[in-house]
């Protein structure tokens, strides 16, 4: 394990992220996001958590960024479009920031926990099974319908038009 | 692992399962009819259960008579919601997600430990999001929208408040957090608190509440603030029980005070029923946040009481936005009685219940309510509560007083409602008038249920 | 069972009215008429067995209802209860004979909600335990609400309103003082015969007094709680004037009667100073405004005003004749004010208007109204004879043992009093009538209720015997802090 | 049997009477009405009779008491009950007795007023003399009250009786108020006398008010003066007698002269130990009296309407005899209200009958050839003027008035200069007395002024009217004899003049007559003499005679029919039911703003105090009062309307509202705004955690 | 093996991505753009989890790292089918369709 590694990987994970967040070009804001999903899978392998870093680069950085890749074909890049969006960010990033700072800095200066008892050992991924599919099977269930949920949201909402009735 | 401890949640989830199967079919009924069973079935037996003895579920949820409280309660709006569903060509899904919502707060009412509250909190949050939308009007999917970017922040923040409460404290059960008290730990909990107070709706997390009421169908609208504000109640009450609540309870008396102050000042000369009732229920999670910021002994029990009394009030207030259709604004109250005499009883009732006056259930919850108060010395909040009150009763009375005024125009001929809006107001009219007189099985249950 | 049936007689006789309109023309009148008579029963066989052997207690139970949080079914009967039940369930009847005549919307409804004011202010009369008695006194606003904001007048929403926001408002400070009373208990209890015999510290005792008191003040009401009172007499219905006067403002008056010294004696000596002065400004400031109105209905308004202040002032005295005068006070203006307000709706009800410069010249139109409008104009001036000039000859009495400027204050009052009332005289008897159309006098229905209550008010004030010994027990027990 | 039982029949006739005219629930003509009201009204005195023989036998020694109930009021016993004794029986069978003729005269008198009316003022008339015997009698404070404010109201309706009438009510209303204030200082009085004995019982009160404190007692004493001052009409409560004659003759004739105005003497008299055993209140007592009796005097001199006349000269007769009460005589006072009684009733029946031959004016100039067209009435009035004028020897009110004389003569050195004033105003009263009769005496045309003040019967010849006139006039002549056995029954010594006083009490109203007669004889010159005028402000006897009656009565008629040019006009409130029910009342939230009321036509108008009796700027001292009091009322009112305390909670309210209305704009709609709320709670939150 | 240090750096950084979502969330008007400054939010307890999972050495961090992983997934498909649908509603009406144009349901 090398948290020092992980610390940097986390750095620049969030430096992708705010400049996703900033961006005016949509295309580069989801760059910009898959490089911060990768960045943090990177800081995961370094904390030893493999099956999570995996799963942060297969589903995460595969799986999600490439919805939103196939969701880029809709998106409007006209000047006008653009320029309303750095209008909208230019009025509001005073407020945002505001905002920003308030809830970044107790987080900053928070205080400094004690170093774990050395026979603390990092868990494997057989570890994360056993938990998952024993005492936590319920939440994995529960997870399920989750998925659920917004799997039948999704066709709803993204099916086609047929609001002639209401629910 | 009980078989009858999850007995409920596997009721609820086969049938959503079941309801979503039958969707497309031809008897579109049949979903209803399914899930209705479903959570009949759950409702019955967590009732039967009642004073079962306590056991753990499973590491994450409990089976103790808090969570048969708020599971029935849970199960009973889900059912009230389905009553008032309309069933068309287009929506044959929603009772799969009402039962889904339903199964979210049953495992919110249970859990002990965070991963089963986020999850059930996120499987209600995103059912809920998906039944704002179910109409596709332009506004219902404003307000399914709102509800889900300001829900994603919430989550984010309740699910990182949850993680630095794990690192603080090296566990994910309630119980884990209960000895530590260091720096980290109240940042933790106060982003805990920030997420769950946004399903709560409490200011400033309320924004969404009004114009959830506004835009999204009836049905939806019972999930929202019926049976989602129980499960969260009755987890506030369990982190209270359980974590000792501490770390919680200045905040939850800061937002309880502003949310009482904010909810009925903004309802104050509001003239559409579906927002008084939005702000008002901002008001009325301010009260049961008031009393659990208090602390004090009596608290959970007063806080199940007020949110289980606010139950059956709100629905009978809501059967007429059902009824009435979705822009119902006080002119269009008048007169309801004469239309509609066992509707506009309920919704007048149910009405004079949220003011807190009696003989209305409400009565006896804001009894509790300021009991609770004063038994815990809160002396700022029962101030804040008795004006937010004092405030509460003006809107309301004009609400209530409006179904038995003349209507200034002709009356339309009303259309004929089902049977079952009937059966629901004739049971929220019985439950609240009851309980108004003789509350002494509920307010039993909510002292059994926090002992 | 006795003390229950007298408050859920009149509860199911409402729903009874209900249930029975448009079986039969007036069906639901005689409802209501019947329910009160069995409450008047009731009471008669209850009042007939005497008293029990503490001297006071016509009858008494008790029993548990909900031992966890303290509340128990607890409920007496006294003199000072049986008469003002007695009272509540009579002027129920003159209410219903008052709003016979004329079509009426949800007609019903109307008898329920005239039965449910009855049920509730007699659940008030006879409640011991002090949740119930706060249940009681909320539940009091309700019908009385819908009575003014449906049947009302020109502005009767607005004065609906007003007359819930206040009593709402003053009903918290009650339900306070009770949470915060029961919460000192040992273990929580709301029956006020066990509190009354906890001992509590003289600053919170101030405290709770002051409480209880907001909910009695502003339903007496005395100045400054009083502005909700004109506007709802002037917009209720003719019923609900007659119960609003006889019946609510009774309600404040016992409250301060009965509780503050039953639970809070050390602070009702200490503050009965206070109690006199808030009365003394009241019946000056009330009766002064009294004599500046031109609505007839507004004008008795703030007589009520004036006299419940005298009441406040004999009920804070703490001396024998002040509690007797104030008790009798009560009963006198229960019947005084609600005749008047029988009358005045009457008259309105014949000729559309209680401007008192439109109308005039009824002495001799009507001579029977004019007839019973004399005992009543008499009574509001505290003529000897009337109870109400015992009431308050009684209550200046007792302000000159404890001091005579409160007694120059009610005397002074005395010669307002004439002022307004010949105001009022003036306007509807003197004079040429206003208009030429024909005045029906008064038929016979209201004619019988009218004189009954004008035979009330001269039987009490000649034969005050009756009244003095029915409350007696109940000033003695509220003079017992002041030593006697 | 104790005869003192007889007494509680006395008023009973009466009160029946009252309560089957009053209740009897079917409607009646007017003769069975005046019938019953009548042998009602009458019945008292022949139960009053027997009592008065068997007292003048002896039998009122010792008092006797016919108790009538006693109420418990915890600890103490409030016992009612009449009282036998030589003042109740004299003044009741006075009362009684007067009564009954007053009433027998109207009988004729009201013969042609509508029925229902007739009966009204029968019913009143009866409950009258219920409530003055039951003042006289009354052996305790309770039912004296009960009969004093029995009276008052009776009066108030009486001068009241025509209802249409503005000035009826202008003068009821004066009365009533006025007396009212007495009336509130009586109770104060009997109040505390009440605590101070604990008992109600007036033979209990009257030791203890004298065994009192010195300044306990003088404010018990003071609060019984201003009682009786106000009841009696004395200085400075004067100015609502001479209004209060807007109410038929016979009730002019009983209240207004002979019994309730009496009554305030009758207190005195009543309470007199008190009195003795306070000198101070006593000295102002007969002081006031005294000034009372010479303003009275001056002013009836100064009149020329009879009623008017006949009022002031109740004001100053009753003057005379509180002045004898303030010299501690109570038999001379009692003595003097039994003969007054007799001829001022006189007098007022008479005039009535006079002024009604004379085309209904009251102006003494109308009565002009009265001796022409009503002989008997000018011979009764005659009787009575010489009587009222104390022609010595011959007529009652010489006896009376020379014993009041005298009890001023007995009163050391200030008192003979007390005789010697009430002398010059014996003197006067005789000058207006002959005023009057040489008015009515002298040859005239009929007036046939429209103005009729009274209406009546055309037929005033009738027997029911004659009679009482011929035993009044018989009473006022040979009463004087009674003056003895009064003195005696009360106690009280005569007192034995000096020749010179009695010689000059025999001259001066001789004199006076004399004056009257050259008044009379010499024009009307000396009504415009600088004195008159300087007393009055204006003494043309026409101009006076216009002003007085017709000019204040149209213009009050105007006044009611233009409505009050000071009042605010708005326009009335729309109430028609079907209105009111098609109100709207929808937008409650929008209503509650107009909780202040329409800001209502408000003034205190104790209607036409002033207005109604231009003359009345003579009563200097009594306007101050009237004014004062309607100035500070309406001052303290206008401050107080509208309703402050009112309107800053409705004000309150209104800011509540806006400010709701303000803050719902952070509800905008927008979801970055809401986003943004969002942020700033969790920052807050995590700030304080 | 870490320390605490570390887990408060590793903490602090989690909070600069939350900050960054939240940054973008108040700051940006775009459907999508807020979208994603939801995705980066909800990588900040992912973070946290698992560095608090690996300072304790605790398979429970990992374990929560899956269900958030489940949610962010439920919530891009939903909130990218909401973004889709709304998009087709402003694009019918010609407007540029960002989250400041859906307002209809305020006060």
């Amino acid at each position: 394990m090398n948290a020092g590694l992980a610390f940097v990987f986390a750095l620049l994970g969030v430096a992708a992220s705010a400049l996703a967040a900033t961006r005016t070009n949509a295309a580069r804001a989801v760059a910009f996001l898959l490089a911060s999903l990768l960045a943090l899978g990177a800081a995961f392998f370094a904390l030893d958590a493999t099956f999570a870093g995996a799963l942060q680069i297969l589903v995460y950085a595969g799986a999600v960024v490439a919805v939103f890749i196939f969701v880029l074909i809709t998106v409007d890049s006209s000047a006008r479009a653009i320029d309303q969006e750095g209008r909208g960010m230019r009025q509001a990033w005073p407020a945002a920031a505001l905002a920003s700072a308030l809830i970044l800095a107790p987080l900053v200066f928070a205080p400094v926990p004690a170093d774990p008892p050395s026979s603390v050992t990092p868990s494997t991924t057989k570890d994360v099974g056993t938990l998952l599919f024993g005492p936590w099977a319920i939440a994995v269930e529960a997870a399920s319908f989750l998925l659920l949920a917004a799997l039948i949201g999704v066709r709803h909402i993204g099916g086609r038009d047929r609001n002639e009735e209401e629910g | 692992m009980s078989a009858a401890s999850i007995a409920p949640l596997v009721a609820m989830g086969l049938a959503a399962v079941a309801a979503m199967l039958l969707a497309p079919s031809a008897h579109a009924a049949a979903a209803r009819a399914v899930a209705a069973l479903g959570l009949a079935v759950a409702t019955g037996f967590v009732v039967l259960r009642f004073g079962a003895p306590e056991r753990l579920a499973t590491e994450l949820l409990a089976d103790d008579p808090l969570a048969r409280f708020g599971i029935a309660l849970t199960g009973l709006s889900a059912l009230a919601a389905l009553a008032i569903t309309r069933i068309g060509a287009s929506a044959r899904e929603v009772p799969a997600l009402i039962a889904i919502a339903a199964l979210g707060g049953a495992l919110v009412c249970g859990a002990r430990h965070s991963g089963a509250l986020f999850l059930g909190l996120e499987v209600m949050g995103l059912s809920l999001v998906a039944l704002f939308a179910f109409p596709l009007t332009q506004r219902a999917l404003e307000a399914a929208y709102k509800y889900f970017i300001l829900g994603a922040a919430g989550a984010a923040a309740l699910l990182f408040g949850v993680a630095i409460l794990y690192a603080a404290a090296g566990g994910l059960a309630f119980t884990d957090w209960r000895s530590s008290a260091d720096g980290l730990f109240a940042l933790g909990a106060a982003l805990l608190l920030a997420g769950l107070a946004f399903k709560f709706a409490l200011a400033p997390f309320h924004m969404w509440g009004p114009d959830v009421f506004e835009g999204a169908s009836p049905s939806a609208v019972v999930i929202a603030g019926v049976t989602a504000k129980v499960a969260v109640a009755v987890a506030l009450v369990r982190l209270a029980q359980e974590t000792g609540g501490a770390s919680l309870q200045a905040g939850l008396a800061g937002l309880g005070a502003a949310s009482i102050l904010v909810g009925n000042l903004f309802a104050l000369r509001q003239t559409s029923l579906a927002r008084m009732l939005g702000y008002s229920s901002i008001a009325h999670s301010g009260y049961v946040a008031a009393i659990l910021g208090a602390g004090g002994t009596e608290a959970g029990a007063a806080a199940l009481f007020y949110v289980a009394s606010y139950a059956p009030a709100l629905t009978a207030a809501l059967i007429i936005l059902t009824l009435e259709g979705g822009d119902v604004r006080l002119e269009n109250v008048r007169g309801l009685f004469r239309r509609r005499p066992l509707e506009g009883a309920a919704f007048a009732l149910g009405v004079i219940s949220l003011a807190g006056l009696p003989p209305a259930v409400g009565f006896i919850g804001k009894l509790y309510l300021f009991s609770a108060l004063i038994e815990a010395e809160a002396w700022r909040l029962l101030a804040v509560a008795a004006v937010g009150s004092g405030l509460g009763v003006y809107y309301y009375a004009r609400f209530f007083g409006a179904p038995f005024l003349p209507c200034k125009e002709a009356p339309s001929t009303p259309q004929a409602a089902p049977r079952r809006h009937a059966g629901l107001a004739i049971t929220c009219l019985f439950l609240v008038a009851v309980l108004g007189v003789y509350p002494m099985p509920l307010l039993e249950a909510a002292v059994f249920a926090t002992r | 069972m006795g003390l229950i049936a007298l408050f859920m007689l009149p509860f199911l006789g409402g729903i009874a009215a209900m249930a029975v309109e448009g079986r039969r023309p007036g069906a639901e009148r005689w409802a209501a008429i019947a329910t009160m008579i069995g409450v008047l029963i009731v009471l008669a066989a209850m009042w007939a067995g005497g008293v029990d052997e503490s001297g006071q207690w016509i009858a008494r139970h008790q029993s548990d209802w909900a031992p966890a949080v303290g509340v128990s079914l607890t409920f007496a009967l006294d003199g000072l209860s049986a008469a003002l039940v007695a009272l509540s369930a009579g002027l129920g009847i003159v209410a219903v004979v008052a709003s016979w005549s004329g079509e009426r919307r949800w007609s019903g409804l109307f008898h329920l909600c005239i039965c449910w004011t009855v049920a509730a202010t007699n659940g008030v009369f006879v409640a011991f335990d002090l949740l119930i008695f706060a249940f009681f006194w909320e539940a009091m606003l309700v019908p009385s609400f819908l009575l003014i904001a449906i049947w009302g007048y020109e502005d009767r929403e607005a004065a609906a309103i007003k007359f819930l926001i206040f009593n709402a408002v003053g009903g918290l400070g009650l339900l306070a003082a009770v949470f915060a009373l029961a919460a000192m208990a040992d273990t929580v209890t709301f029956n006020a015969f066990e509190l009354a015999e906890m001992e509590i510290g003289p600053r919170a005792e101030v405290w709770l007094l002051l409480g209880f008191a907001l909910a009695f003040l502003v339903k007496l009401p005395t100045p400054p709680f009083h502005a909700w009172l004109p506007d709802a007499h002037t917009e209720a219905p003719t019923a609900g004037s007659i119960l609003l006067a006889g019946l609510l403002l009774k309600a404040g008056a016992y409250g301060l009667f009965r509780f503050p010294p039953m639970l809070f004696p050390d602070a009702t000596v200490a503050l009965s100073g206070w109690g006199m002065a808030l009365g003394a400004f009241g019946t000056i400031y009330a009766g002064l405004l009294a004599c500046e109105q031109n609505d007839a209905k507004r004008l008795i308004a703030y007589t009520s005003i004036a006299h419940m202040s005298i009441v406040l002032m004999g009920v804070s005295g703490g001396v024998y004749f002040a509690l007797l005068g104030a008790g009798v006070e009560m009963i006198a203006h229960a019947f005084s004010a609600s005749a008047l307000f029988f009358l005045m709706g009457s008259l309105q009800h014949r000729t559309g208007t209680r401007d008192l410069r439109a109308l005039g010249g009824l002495q001799r139109r009507a001579p029977r109204f004019a007839a019973a409008f004399s005992i009543f104009f008499a009574a509001a001036l505290a003529m000897p004879g009337t109870a109400n000039f015992l009431g308050e000859a009684l209550v200046i009495t007792g302000m000159f043992q404890v001091n005579w400027i409160f007694a120059a204050i009610a005397l002074i009052s005395l010669v307002i009093s004439v002022v307004y009332a010949t105001r009022l005289l003036k306007g509807i008897m003197f004079g040429e009538p206003k208009s030429t159309a024909e005045i029906d006098d008064l038929n016979w229905r209201e004619t019988i209720a009218i004189f009954t209550l004008g035979f009330g008010t001269l039987i009490f004030g000649l034969l005050p015997q009756i009244l003095a010994g029915a409350i007696g027990p109940a000033v003695d027990a509220a003079l017992a802090p002041f030593g006697k | 049997m104790n005869i003192a039982y007889l007494l509680l029949l006395a008023p009973a006739p009466a009160l029946a009477g009252f309560g089957f005219l009053a209740l009897a629930p079917f409607p009646m003509t007017r003769r069975p009405a005046a019938l019953i009201g009548a042998v009602a009204g009458a019945a008292p005195f022949f139960i009053m009779l027997p009592v008065l023989f068997h007292c003048f036998g002896g039998g009122c020694d010792p008092a006797k008491i016919a108790p009538i109930m006693t109420l418990t009021f915890g600890e103490t016993d409030v016992a009612l009950a009449l009282g036998l004794d030589g003042l109740s029986v004299i003044a009741g069978t006075t009362v009684s007795g007067i009564g009954a003729l007053v009433l027998l005269y109207a009988v004729g008198y009201m013969a042609e007023e509508r029925g229902r009316d007739v009966r009204r003022f029968f019913a009143l008339m009866n409950l009258f003399v219920a409530g003055m015997l039951s003042v006289t009698l009354a052996a305790d404070s309770i039912v004296f009250f009960l009969g004093w404010e029995i009276i008052g109201l009776c009066s108030f309706f009486l001068i009241g009786y025509y209802t249409d009438r503005p000035r009826a009510l202008v003068g009821a209303r004066k009365a009533f108020v006025m007396t009212r204030i007495a009336d509130a200082a009586l109770l104060a009085a009997l109040l505390l006398l009440f605590l101070e004995a604990g008992s109600v019982r007036l033979a209990d009160l009257i030791p203890a008010g004298v065994a009192m404190t010195p300044e306990r007692q003088a404010m018990v004493a003071a609060l019984l003066l201003v009682g009786a001052l106000g009841k009696s009409a004395q200085l400075p409560f004067q100015t609502w007698l001479p209004t209060a004659m807007v109410g038929p003759t016979p009730v002019s004739a009983l209240l207004h002269s002979a019994t309730m105005v009496a009554a305030g003497a009758f207190l005195l008299a009543r309470l007199a130990p008190i009195f003795a055993a306070a000198p101070m209140v006593a000295g102002v007592t007969a002081a006031i009296g005294l000034a009372t009796a010479i303003f009275g005097a001056i002013c009836a001199l100064a009149q020329t309407d009879a009623k008017q006349m006949l009022a002031y000269s109740s004001i100053s007769q009753i003057g005379f005899m509180v002045l004898a009460l303030g010299l501690g005589a109570p038999g001379a006072a009692m003595a003097h209200f039994v003969i007054h009684a007799f001829f001022k009733s006189l007098l007022f029946l008479s005039a009535g009958v006079l002024s009604h031959s004379a085309g209904g004016s009251t102006a003494i100039r109308a009565l002009a050839g009265g001796s022409a067209r009503a002989p008997m009435a000018f011979l009764a009035l005659a009787a009575g003027a010489a009587s009222l004028a104390g022609l010595p020897f011959v007529t009652a009110g010489w006896y009376s008035k020379e014993a009041v004389l005298a009890a001023a003569w007995d009163a050391g050195v200030i008192g003979k200069l007390l005789w010697l004033l009430s002398l010059g105003a014996a003197a006067v009263t005789a000058a207006y007395a002959a005023r009057l009769i040489l008015a009515a005496a002298a040859p005239g045309a009929m007036n046939a002024a429209p103005n009729t003040d009274d209406r009546h019967s055309d037929d005033l010849a009738r027997p029911s009217i004659r009679a009482p006139l011929v035993a009044l006039a018989i009473l006022a002549l040979l009463g004087g004899v009674l003056v003895g056995p009064i003195l005696h029954l009360l106690h009280e010594a005569h007192h034995d003049l000096a020749f010179i006083a009695v010689a000059l009490g025999a001259i001066a109203p001789l004199l006076g007559a004399w004056v009257g007669y050259r008044l009379h004889a010499g024009g009307d010159a000396w009504l415009h003499t600088p004195f008159m005028r300087d007393a009055r402000r204006g003494g043309q006897v026409d101009a006076r005679y216009q002003a007085f009656v017709v000019r204040p009565f149209r213009r009050f008629k105007n006044r009611i029919a233009r409505a009050d040019p000071f009042e605010i006009r708005l326009p009335m409130p729309k109430v028609a039911a079907a209105e009111a029910e098609a109100a709207p009342i929808g937008g409650l939230l929008r209503r509650i703003s107009r909780w202040r009321r329409a800001r209502r036509p408000i003034r205190i108008r104790l209607p036409g105090w002033r207005a109604a009796e231009p003359v009345a700027r003579l009563d200097l001292v009594g306007q101050a009062t009237v004014s004062a009091g309607t100035f500070i009322t309406r001052l303290a009112t206008r401050a107080l309307q509208p309703d402050r305390i009112d309107v800053a909670g409705t004000g309150a309210a209104r800011a509540v509202g806006g400010f709701a209305e303000f803050v719902r704009r952070v509800q905008t709609g927008r979801v970055r705004d809401y986003l943004f709320a969002l942020a700033l709670g969790v920052g807050v939150l995590l700030l304080f955690a | 093996m870490m320390g605490g240090t570390m887990l408060i750096a590793l903490l602090a950084a989690s909070g600069g991505l939350f900050v960054a979502g939240a940054f973008g969330l108040v700051s940006r008007r775009g459907v999508l753009f807020q979208l994603i400054s939801i995705e980066i939010m909800l990588g900040a307890p992912a973070l946290a989890f698992i560095a608090a999972g690996a300072y304790h050495g605790n398979a429970a961090g990992q374990g929560m790292y899956v269900l958030v992983l489940a949610l962010a997934a439920a919530e891009a498909a939903l909130g990218l089918a909401l973004y889709v649908r709304l998009r087709r509603g402003a694009a019918a009406e010609g407007s540029v369709g960002d989250s400041d144009g859906i307002s209809e349901l305020k006060r």
